[in-house]
């Protein structure tokens, strides 16, 4: 494993995650209709990304590890994907 | 960077493979837990694009304050793991002890603050079954929330306990024996599995708290 | 007067059963022939190389590109050939004919239910005059079931909570089977019974035997006052509500601001489940129906609102 | 083509192996050596097996007559439930992966043990966990919701011992994911020194493929059970109709899981047929690498298909289009496999052992169970074909004449490795034809049935279909005959058959360059790997014939 990363990054990372946990509040309290749900997807979708990277050290692991990593996402992807696609046309004629 | 003098079960040549093969093995399971959380987070989508106003109300009943505090908590206590993981690398076995109990301690206060959550939601009726209560125009469908809500957040919190457990353990014997100064790779597994339910807890989050706050 | 199969082939008593045979029989001779031809293959390998034979092994390991690029390539149009055929047919058999004679089915664990326009019931059988499209409106009671009809070579799940619809058009009079094709439990065996396709002179004769008291729709009317609808649904009634004259097929504006077309499903699920999608500009005041109505009575009130027929609408 | 093994003294000198190891039922139930719980998970899936096999001889029986009488319809749908579950989680699932997987994969890679022994060990005591719980589950009452447990009838309106079954599954299922989580980490950390991917023989690759579909589809399955028990216990769920619930969700998540998991049950018997062929023609596999990508595609592949099982469930018609066309394309790389399989017998030279024979009856039933998997796929078709006899009679061709040839073939062909012992050959080989003969007999009169509309899971049917169905009985007779067999000769074989030497089919392979059985630690010293796989030299077998003939 290359070098862990400095203390200083760890809690510069609990700082930003914090802040996004606070962007995702108050962008909540903001209407933007249809991508309210997008923008705390995404949200979510940066600490997650904050955490492997930073947290759990992603990136001084062997890239089977990413490919593992990967490999979850996306089978997962595959399950929404195909299983909406029936309720979302569902309704066509 | 294979130290001769970590021992290595039989099976593996040198302690290098041993951790290489343990930390692969723990990044499968986490595949597994992804896509068991996955099955649930379907249901969730598909109810959530059938049933959106519903939802939306039934969302605003869950009470923001707990759900945020709780996501703050856990991501501290995910910091502080991955300061104990650093201590366990560097072999500092006293930091290594504090910071675990310190992760375990946060990771209570995650479960006791849910469980007045989940009193507070009880008493209003909240709980799916007969004796769920809620305004008339979105009976059904806020049953369907709230049942997501308790299933969601009631298997993220059973293993919110597991990690809680395993981390008193591990510290406790980081305490009393050098354990992990001979292989520290085990607390690097476990504060993956932890980051991993932060993650959970990251994504339940809005889903749950956040469906629809602006008025 | 139950004609028996032609063994080993199924009667052909619907428009869509040919087609669906010539994909059969397709797919059976292409399946066949290539079966034949891994089978053949190994035979002739076996005999000509087997252990002791005189023939020649030299260069027995030839570069396999290009029959790897063969077989991996060759069967693609074969296949889209024969998907787009069975994807084509499988979508005409989705889509009734407009003009198809419309028959209420509610499954209830081990019977069927049938609820002919005109007000006829029927358990576990249908009368169906040959040669005219019928249109199937399923709903369950309980579990899934499955109206399967072999010699029309159509069948449909049948789900509890949400109308499902099959269709076809006899071709051949004679008496079918109907089969259950979805467990539902201890009797799912004996859940079947008999399509009777008659002759139109024969069916004139079975609809002038028993002549129902009145119509489903008539049915419906009645069910609509016992229950209350028209306290609310009524011209005259002081409580706001949507008038229903000739709502059936009609685009309705939702209070979240999406419009859907009332048919039989945005209708029951008014019923039911009334808050589900809450008509514009109306207050969620309606109570819910559920397991105050059974599904035949359902049937019955939604034949009724259908022919309200299409008065001059004036709510605002 | 085992002349030239020397004959060795009946008496073996006791040289130290992983059987002899220890004799204690401790030194067994305790153990963690690969090649033990190989063993253990033998004698375990054995056992479901012929429980499995008795609920289908039962079934077969009632249904000689149209309206059945041998039992009553509550007692058939407990019958047919319990043969589906104890046939898929408790035989199919774990067959080759925990019996020959366990004990080969080491010893393929040249590895002393699998990654995590004592998780292996795990595996197996869960599978018995959730094993026994299923058996209570049947004893106690029984279960009579098919092994797909559709809501809402296995949540609202099953009475039996629905939660318990369920609940033995997800233990075993639990079970299967350590040994697909054990396999993926040992066959990528734990080769031996120039052991590169593409030198790694097929049954390797296929129990890879397998373990990832293990481990991926496996936990979906656990959570869609959860989901049913709790929706059964609380009364209130999320496929609960009256709640605005979709029973659809349950099908999409169940299916999820259940069609890579028919991936699970076929891949490894192809590995084993990768290794058979080449070994007894002699040559070396053509196409190694196709065969390898198609493998895995297959594993990839067999995740986007699921939908097909629901095309009259009033599923979106536009996701049944999407689902058909890939469902088609899922048939390619099985078509591909088998073509390469056919093709390494060219030039080659055939011998017919027991391994070969089943190895031919394979690809023989595969072809015909996959190519009938196309007119499924093809939607119109479908529509008349789904849930009838034609669907038994397909996944049977694959499973039964797919898998569980396989697995025979397997055992067949490592049997002398396992136990050092050889076993009878004509006796096997009636076996092999027996059972052959008798699946066909069963299974091919329900094609016939299920295009003429038979639906499935009847206790009692219409009067038309019963002369098929007394041929299929009557196969059945003879398949039921043919399973006993290789159960006779083989445990007569541990005592009395003929010590079998290191390699008794000149096989290529990491594990014949090994005694048998194999030592504890596998090799005595670790095997370096140089070349590719499968060096067979067909000419080189005829001129040593001419030679031994001419002397």
């Amino acid at each position: 494993m290359k070098q862990p990363p400095s203390s200083g990054r760890f809690l510069f990372t609990l700082a930003a995650l914090l802040g996004l946990l606070a962007l995702t509040i108050g962008v909540a309290y903001v209407d933007l209709g249809p991508f309210n749900t997008t923008a705390a997807l995404t949200i979510s979708v940066a600490k997650a990304v904050l955490i492997v990277m930073i947290f759990m050290g992603i990136r001084g692991r062997s890239p089977l590890i990413w490919v593992a990593l990967g490999t979850g996402f996306f089978f997962l992807a595959i399950m929404f994907v195909l299983s909406m696609s029936d309720f979302l046309t569902r309704g066509w004629k | 960077m294979s130290d001769p003098a970590i021992a290595h079960a039989a099976q593996f040549d040198d302690a290098t493979q041993q951790r290489e093969a343990a930390t692969f093995g723990m990044w499968v399971f986490l595949a597994t837990e992804i896509l068991f959380f996955g099955g649930m987070f379907l249901g969730y989508a598909a109810y959530r694009r059938a049933y959106p106003a519903a939802f939306a109300a039934a969302s605003r009943h869950t009470l923001l304050a707990f759900g945020a505090t709780n996501t703050a908590v856990l991501l501290i206590s995910s910091a502080m793991m991955a300061f104990a993981v650093r201590a366990a690398r560097e072999k500092r076995r006293a930091a290594l002890a504090w910071r675990l109990f310190a992760t375990a301690a946060l990771g209570l206060l995650f479960l006791g603050i849910k469980g007045f959550e989940y009193a507070r939601e009880f008493s209003e009726h909240l709980l799916p079954g007969a004796s769920f209560h809620f305004d008339p125009p979105y009976t059904n469908q806020a049953e369907m929330f709230f049942y997501l809500y308790f299933l969601m957040t009631g298997v993220h919190a059973i293993h919110v306990t597991i990690g809680v457990v395993l981390i008193a353990i591990f510290g406790s014997r980081a305490w009393h024996t050098d354990a992990f100064a001979r292989n520290d790779t085990a607390v690097d597994l476990l504060g993956l599995y932890w980051h991993f339910v932060d993650i959970v807890w990251v994504f339940l989050f809005p889903l749950i708290y956040l469906v629809e706050r602006h008025s | 007067m139950n004609n028996p199969p032609s063994f080993p082939f199924p009667e052909q008593a619907s428009n869509l059963a040919p087609g669906v045979d010539w994909i059969f029989y397709t797919l059976t001779a292409l399946c066949g022939a290539m079966t034949l031809l891994v089978v053949a293959l190994i035979t002739f390998f076996c005999i000509r190389y087997r252990h002791g034979s005189r023939a020649s092994r030299a260069n027995g390991n030839p570069p396999s590109l290009p029959w790897e690029a063969g077989w991996t390539l060759l069967p693609v149009p074969i296949f889209l050939g024969v998907f787009f055929w069975a994807a084509q047919t499988y979508f005409r058999m989705s889509r009734p004919p407009p003009d198809a004679m419309e028959i209420n089915v509610v499954a209830k664990q081990w019977m069927w239910k049938i609820q002919h326009s005109d007000g006829r019931r029927e358990i576990n059988e249908l009368h169906i005059p040959v040669g005219r499209a019928v249109k199937l409106v399923m709903i369950s009671q309980d579990v899934i079931h499955d109206f399967y009809v072999p010699a029309f070579r159509t069948k449909q799940d049948v789900v509890p909570g949400r109308y499902t619809t099959e269709w076809f058009a006899p071709t051949k009079p004679g008496k079918f089977h109907l089969f259950c094709a979805q467990y539902c439990g201890l009797d799912h065996a004996k859940m079947g019974g008999w399509i009777y396709v008659m002759s139109p002179l024969d069916y004139a004769q079975w609809l002038a035997q028993g002549q129902p008291p009145n119509s489903l729709a008539a049915q419906g009317q009645r069910v609509f006052h016992t229950l209350g609808c028209s306290g609310c649904h009524a011209a005259a009634s002081k409580i706001r509500a949507p008038l229903l004259d000739g709502i059936y097929g009609k685009p309705v504006p939702l209070s979240d601001g999406t419009i859907v077309t009332a048919d039989d499903q945005y209708l029951r699920d008014s019923i039911l489940l009334p808050n589900k999608q809450i008509a514009a500009g109306y207050e969620a005041l309606m109570p819910t129906f559920q397991n105050r109505i059974s599904e035949e009575d359902l049937t019955a009130v939604i034949a009724y609102l259908k022919s309200l027929g299409s008065v001059e609408r004036n709510d605002p | 083509m085992n002349t030239t093994t020397r004959e060795l003294p009946i008496t073996l000198e006791p040289r130290a192996n992983y059987l002899n190891a220890g004799h204690s039922i401790w030194s067994w139930l305790m153990t963690t050596d690969h090649k033990r719980i190989g063993l253990l998970y033998m004698v375990s899936i054995t056992l479901f097996f012929f429980v499995g096999g008795l609920a289908a001889a039962l079934m077969r029986l009632e249904l000689l007559r149209p309206q059945g009488g041998l039992v009553t319809s509550a007692l058939y749908n407990k019958l047919f439930t319990m043969h589906g579950v104890i046939m898929v989680w408790f035989f199919l699932i774990p067959s080759i992966p925990t019996v020959l997987g366990n004990f080969l994969v080491p010893l393929m890679i040249g590895a002393r043990d699998v990654a995590f022994p004592r998780l292996n060990l795990a595996s197996w005591y869960l599978f018995m966990a959730g094993g026994l719980c299923v058996l209570w589950a049947i004893i106690a009452g029984g279960v009579d919701t098919g092994w797909t447990f559709y809501t809402p009838y296995s949540s609202t309106y099953a009475n039996g011992h629905v939660l318990a079954m369920a609940a033995g599954i997800f233990i075993a299922g639990f079970g299967s994911i350590a040994t697909g989580l054990n396999f993926i980490v040992t066959i990528h950390k734990m080769r031996a020194p120039g052991l590169t991917w593409f030198r790694l023989p097929l049954f390797i690759w296929t129990i890879y493929t397998t373990s990832l579909i293990l481990v991926l589809a496996t936990p979906v399955l656990a959570i869609t059970l959860t989901l049913m028990a709790l929706e059964r216990l609380f009364g209130v769920g999320i496929f609960n109709p009256a709640m605005g619930g979709d029973p659809l969700l349950f099908q999409h998540l169940f299916w999820f899981y259940s069609h890579p998991a028919v991936y699970i049950m076929i891949l490894p018997s192809m590995g084993v047929i990768s290794e058979l062929i080449p070994c007894f023609a002699r040559k070396s596999l053509f196409g190694y690498k196709f065969v390898a990508y198609a493998t895995i595609s297959i594993g990839v592949l067999g995740f986007l298909v699921w939908g097909h099982h629901m095309f009259v469930s009033s599923q979106s018609i536009y996701a049944g289009m999407v689902f058909s066309i890939l469902s088609f394309m899922v048939a390619i790389p099985s078509a591909i496999k088998v073509f390469n399989w056919t093709a390494t017998l060219y030039k080659g030279s055939i011998t017919f052992h027991t391994p070969m024979l089943y190895a031919f009856g394979f690809i023989g039933l595969f072809t015909i169970g996959g190519l009938t998997g196309l007119f499924l796929a093809a939607l119109a078709v479908d529509v008349h074909l789904h849930d009838t006899y034609f669907v038994i009679a397909h996944f049977h061709y694959i499973m039964v004449g797919g898998a569980v040839m396989g697995y025979l073939g397997g055992l067949h062909f490592w049997w002398p490795k396992i136990t050092g012992r050889l076993y009878c050959e004509w006796l096997a080989k009636l076996a092999a034809v027996t059972i052959f003969a008798g699946f066909n007999l069963t299974f091919f009169p329900q094609f016939i049935l299920g295009f003429l509309g038979m639906p499935r899971r009847y206790p009692v049917y219409a009067p038309e279909f019963q002369v098929l169905n007394v041929l299929s009985t009557a196969g059945a007779s003879i398949l039921a005959i043919g399973y006993l067999l290789p159960l006779a000769y083989l445990l007569w074989s541990l005592r009395h058959g003929k010590p079998a030497g290191a390699n008794p089919w000149q096989a290529t392979g990491l594990e014949w360059k090994t005694a048998s059985p194999p030592p504890r630690d596998n090799f005595t010293n670790a095997p370096v790997v140089t070349e590719e796989p499968y060096q067979y030299d067909a000419e080189a077998a005829e001129l040593a014939l001419e030679e031994t003939s001419h002397v």
